[in-house]
């Protein structure tokens, strides 16, 4: 109990303080894919950006704005950071331990993952904002949408592996093959899948309709100033961390490495999965959200549908067993 | 009857309550999510985490999500104010107490019967059960649901005939 | 399947750009060399033995399209150095905050006593500080670093008989020639100095097409 | 003179408790440094960019300058910026807006003026439309000259701003030098401003708050002070006729008619002889080509009208405009052997108008793309419809 509680906190510090090293690494990685150089003056090699950042943001005045629900305006910034935060309880850290390990931690996972919506909804609803309302509503049915095809990703290493448990899957990758995408048909499409249908779930680029500044000024977050802002700006890429964790997790083997297992091969596969989603964010342009419903529901949802299928073939012909 | 259980019921009870008597239909919505939340931790209690996973997954994830569409999509509704009748007061207590006797016997009447939780297997037992023993059953129930989904599509799809045909899109 | 390809095209240009080295000048730091016509503020110059050579004449307050120059005539007085009675000015304020930087003013001037900077004027806590006047102009030869433009140097620099470019025989290596830093640009070599209308860029423009059918 | 206004300062809960809790208060300077530097360095920036400058402002955020060096960076929602860089002219029908976004910006905040027109309105400032510099109705921290500043200049803006902060933390800033009120001085006094001494004084509340709101609404009695405020009339006297080529045109080149609204007309053999003269003359730099087309009427033809205009240069400047008026499918004799300025002008005639220039070097399309089919400008080029090569 004590160990978990304290494996609990040591887990939040980490993706926290993670989460701020990964501030200043999206802006540095931004930087050098626009053949700029990125924060430099603040701390050696700009590595104290965030931490401006941060104390800059407490300093701001909170607004309130008129006609406002005070109580659900206030309430949900925080909410998106715990529900963020709530993901990264199920991932395993080395062989056998997670803060909370679970038989069907997939499913918890991606249950989490689902309910990050209900906090930016309240918020855009709160904010008595059309762009905001309009933001929110964008990124509830951003969610629905997309937690199908995510959901139908996810199932290809739940049932090539047999079991919802997250350790369970690394484990299965360990035992028949250290790098997780084996059966390459099912597996790598379903990574592919899997990805895209989890940058749209954290409402990344190229889906970040919600958001988008040329049409709704920021979003769901148009109405939030100082630390408030601060609370979903984390959660944002508090999500994408713990999104790549869980990635690494179910399709590349987890803490599984060639010499040693354990936790830094998570890391490592996590720092390798978060590069690639800011890789795409800083590439491609945003989606229409009449594209990204079409890419949902007409190409990736049927593609899931035949991945699961061709994943429960493979099971049948039992070569992985 | 365990500390957590009584705080996961009161959580259920207050939430409940709140979404009934809530002024603004939104914040209904929200409190009905709190009660469903509040009984996934019902069902972890309970070591049933498949059940809470489908609990977050289906009712939290989805049934709130389609009645926040519900609340948005339909016309101002987000906007005014409920009133919630208490005229017919003594009806309604008349009523909640005979359903909830109902309940309550049928519950106590099945406390002795009722099979025991088989723990270590419960994820695979539930998809054994569900995909070997009741499979009929099942997938009738997905029959069902593709009809229910087919016919929304239907009544939802706009009837106008002079319309272009949806292949061929205008110039601009 | 156009999308895909050039998804894939463009997710290869930002990792070409990422293994480039970063094209940013380091500004405070390093500052990029500016181009050969690039002014900013003004000052007033002073001759050689040292008498002040503005005469008071009002051309760059007549000609200034956004009226930002005050001159304040003194009365007609001996010079100390010549000798000879001529106009002075007992102010002169420029106000930089509504300037545009045409040079026209620096192009009336008939003593070549008012003349551009290369140096830009620091941004101001307040609007005031960006009027110079009579005191701030002087000081500003002194302390700042003019352009090679004088009012003589871009009339003569328009002059038919002197630098009219001909279009037909233009030397070749104008548009391509590395701008020299401050270097004034003498008065018998005028075609190297751009006019002040379009017809530098049209000779860009143009050259290279030329050479190379 | 103005006067730099009240340091803005807002400080956060936390401050107020440290600072009355006895033990706590210790750490008040500490953190107040700490604070200062955390709010130098995240400059977050609104881009209020409304017109040229506004393309400076994108260009300083690219990689060139990249203001993210310095951890700034642009946010799309004033709630979120801390800087609000007013880049462009700024009308009387945007200034209402302006200040309703800076109004909802959260403190600490503050205000950059980039370029001329927002920090004086620059040459459009005795227009009746334009604001005569944004500080009459916000307060402005740093004014960064230049038309249009360069990025680094902006840049540069920025450290001065970062500068400033400091030195308002720390209660240092002193007002500067005092120097000639030049709009005082010179033109028809412009509206007052922020942080004006004679403001305070000068103005009643109404007017001030029609001041700040640029809204007539809110004032109905000050309507006239205001419309005077921005409508000034224009100061310019009506340039003098230029005599000596009124008579050189009368005796040399036979014009005899000299409309008071339009150039005198000569015909298309004449004109490269008259340019010529003139430039010997020593009217010596090319100012314009303007073309026109007039379609055809009864009892005229298909017309093109094609004003040109010179300049001398040097002290005591004089013009002088005409034109030629050809049919359309003529052409008019290319003044680029005289005045190579002529060559891209011309060259975008040919391109919207359709004026064919004989003796042009290089007569292209210089705006359209090369396939294009028409000349846009021509009146009767079809407007209601999308033409070749765009669909």
């Amino acid at each position: 109990m004590i160990f978990a509680a304290s494996l609990a906190a040591a887990v939040v510090i980490v993706v926290l303080s993670a989460t701020a090293l990964a501030l200043w690494y999206e802006r540095k990685l931004a930087a050098r894919m626009q053949t700029r150089i990125g924060p430099q003056f603040v701390g050696p090699i700009g590595l104290f950006q965030p931490v401006a950042d941060l104390l800059k943001l407490v300093q701001k005045e909170e607004i309130v704005p008129m006609g406002a629900d005070r109580v659900l305006f206030a309430l949900a910034p925080p909410l998106t950071v715990i529900f963020a935060l709530a993901a990264a309880a199920f991932v395993p850290l080395w062989p056998g331990v997670a803060v909370v390990r679970s038989d069907v931690g997939v499913l918890l996972v991606i249950g989490f993952g689902g309910l990050a919506m209900v906090p930016v909804w309240m918020a855009g609803w709160a904010s008595f904002n059309k762009y905001a309302l309009l933001g929110a509503m964008r990124a509830v049915a951003q969610s629905i949408s997309y937690g199908v095809p995510l959901v139908l990703a996810a199932m290809v290493p739940v049932i090539l592996a047999g079991t919802m448990d997250l350790d369970g899957i690394t484990q299965f990758q360990a035992t028949h093959h250290w790098f997780g995408l084996w059966p390459i048909i099912p597996g790598l499409p379903a990574f592919i899948l899997f990805l895209l249908a989890m940058l749209a779930e954290s409402n990344r680029i190229p889906f970040d309709i919600p958001e988008a500044e040329s049409e709704l000024v920021a979003g769901v977050t148009t109405e939030y100033t100082g630390m408030q802002f601060g609370f979903v700006y984390l959660a944002e890429y508090v999500h994408t961390v713990v999104g790549a964790a869980i990635g690494s997790v179910m399709f590349l083997g987890g803490w599984d490495g060639p010499f040693a297992p354990g936790l830094h091969w998570l890391l490592l596969k996590t720092l390798c999965l978060f590069t690639f989603i800011y890789w795409i964010r800083w590439t491609l342009v945003r989606l229409r959200a009449d594209q990204l419903m079409t890419l949902c529901w007409k190409w990736l949802v049927p593609a899931g549908l035949g991945l699961v299928f061709l994943s429960a073939a493979w099971n049948q012909t039992g070569w992985s067993r | 009857m365990t500390p957590g259980f009584i705080i996961a019921a009161l959580l259920i009870f207050a939430a409940s309550i709140f979404t009934v008597r809530s002024s603004k239909l939104v914040h209904a919505v929200l409190w009905l999510g709190a009660m469903l939340a509040s009984t996934a931790v019902l069902f972890i209690q309970l070591d049933a985490p498949f059940l809470a996973g489908i609990q977050l997954l289906l009712y939290v994830g989805g049934v709130m999500t389609l009645m926040i569409f519900g609340v948005m999509l339909t016309k101002k509704s987000g906007d005014g104010e409920l009133r919630t009748e208490s005229a017919p007061a003594l009806r309604g207590l008349v009523i909640s107490l005979a359903l909830f006797g109902l309940l309550a016997g049928g519950i106590f009447s099945m406390t002795n019967g009722a099979p025991a939780l088989q723990k270590p297997e419960e994820v695979a037992s539930i998809a054994a059960s569900v995909l070997g023993e009741h499979w009929l059953a099942f997938e009738t129930l997905s029959v069902l649901l593709l009809a229910a989904m087919v016919g929304a599509i239907l009544l939802a799809r706009k009837r106008d005939a002079g319309a272009p045909e949806s292949g061929k899109a205008s110039p601009r | 399947m156009g999308y895909f390809v050039d998804t894939l095209n463009s997710i290869g240009a930002t990792v070409r750009n990422f293994l480039r080295p970063p094209v940013t000048v380091n500004y405070p730091a390093v500052i990029r060399p500016r181009p050969e016509r690039y002014h900013t503020s003004f000052a007033l110059l002073h001759d050689a033995p040292g008498d002040e050579l503005c005469i008071g004449c009002l051309a760059c307050e007549r000609i200034c399209p956004s009226f930002v120059i005050e001159i304040k005539q003194a009365p007609k007085r001996e010079s100390p150095v010549t000798g000879k009675k001529r106009g002075y000015v007992e102010a002169f304020t420029l106000n930089l905050t509504a300037c545009i930087g045409c040079e026209l003013c620096v192009q009336v001037c008939p003593t070549d006593a008012l003349v551009m900077l290369r140096t830009p004027e620091k941004p101001a806590f307040c609007r005031e500080d960006l009027i110079l006047d009579v005191k701030r102009l002087y000081a500003n030869e002194k302390e700042k670093q003019a352009a090679w433009a004088t009012g003589s140097r871009l009339i003569e620099m328009q002059d038919p008989n002197v630098g009219q470019p001909k279009v037909e025989k233009k030397p070749a290596p104008v548009a391509a020639a590395p701008a020299p830093a401050v270097t004034p640009v003498a008065a018998s070599t005028p075609a190297a100095a751009p006019a002040p209308v379009a017809a530098e860029p049209a000779a860009a423009a143009s050259e290279p097409i030329k050479g190379a059918s | 003179m103005a006067v730099i206004e009240e340091p803005r300062s807002y400080f956060h809960p936390l401050y107020d408790v440290m600072l009355s809790t006895p033990g706590l208060s210790v750490g008040v300077a500490p953190l107040d440094r700490l604070l200062t530097w955390g709010l130098k360095n995240a400059l977050w920036v609104f881009p209020m960019a409304t017109s040229c400058c506004g393309i400076e402002l994108m260009a300083s955020a690219a990689a060139r300058v990249d203001l993210d060096r310095m951890g700034t960076i642009m946010r799309a929602s004033p709630r979120q910026s801390d800087v609000m860089v007013v880049a462009g002219t700024i009308t009387v029908k945007m200034a209402p807006r302006v200040r309703r976004l800076w109004d909802q910006m959260p403190e600490p905040k503050w205000c950059i003026a980039m370029g001329s027109c927002a920090i004086s309105g620059d040459f459009y400032r005795n227009l009746y439309p334009v604001v005569p510099g944004i500080d009459t109705f916000i307060p402005v921290d740093v004014y960064v000259p230049g038309c249009p500043p360069n990025p680094e200049a902006l840049m540069h803006g920025l450290m001065r701003l970062q500068e400033k902060i400091g030195l308002q933390r720390e209660g240092k800033l002193v007002p500067s030098e005092p120097r000639p009120d030049f709009d005082a001085m010179v033109r028809p006094p412009a509206l007052s401003r922020i942080g004006d001494a004679a403001r305070a004084a000068d103005l009643s509340d109404r007017q001030e708050q029609a001041a700040l709101t640029m809204c007539p609404d809110a004032a109905p009695g000050v309507v006239e002070d205001e419309e005077k405020g921005f409508a000034q009339p224009a100061t310019q006297a009506t340039p003098p006729l230029n005599t000596e080529l009124v008579e050189l045109l009368r005796d040399r080149f036979g014009v005899t008619e000299f409309p008071l609204n339009a150039p005198p007309v000569v015909s298309a053999d004449k004109h490269l002889e008259l340019a010529a003269t003139l430039q010997k003359m020593g009217y010596r730099q090319f100012l314009f080509v303007a073309a026109s087309h007039r379609p055809a009427k009864e009892g005229s033809e298909d017309l093109c009208e094609v004003a040109y205009g010179l300049r001398t240069v040097g002290a005591g400047t004089k013009e002088a405009i005409w034109q030629v008026r050809v049919p359309t499918n003529q052409t008019v004799p290319s003044l680029v052997p005289l005045f190579a300025g002529a060559d891209w002008q011309e060259r975008e005639q040919y391109d919207l108008v359709g004026v064919k220039f004989a003796g042009h070097p290089d007569l292209r399309r210089i705006m359209m793309s090369d396939d294009w089919v028409g000349h846009p400008l021509r009146r009767d080029y079809p407007a209601d419809k999308e033409c070749a090569p765009w669909r």
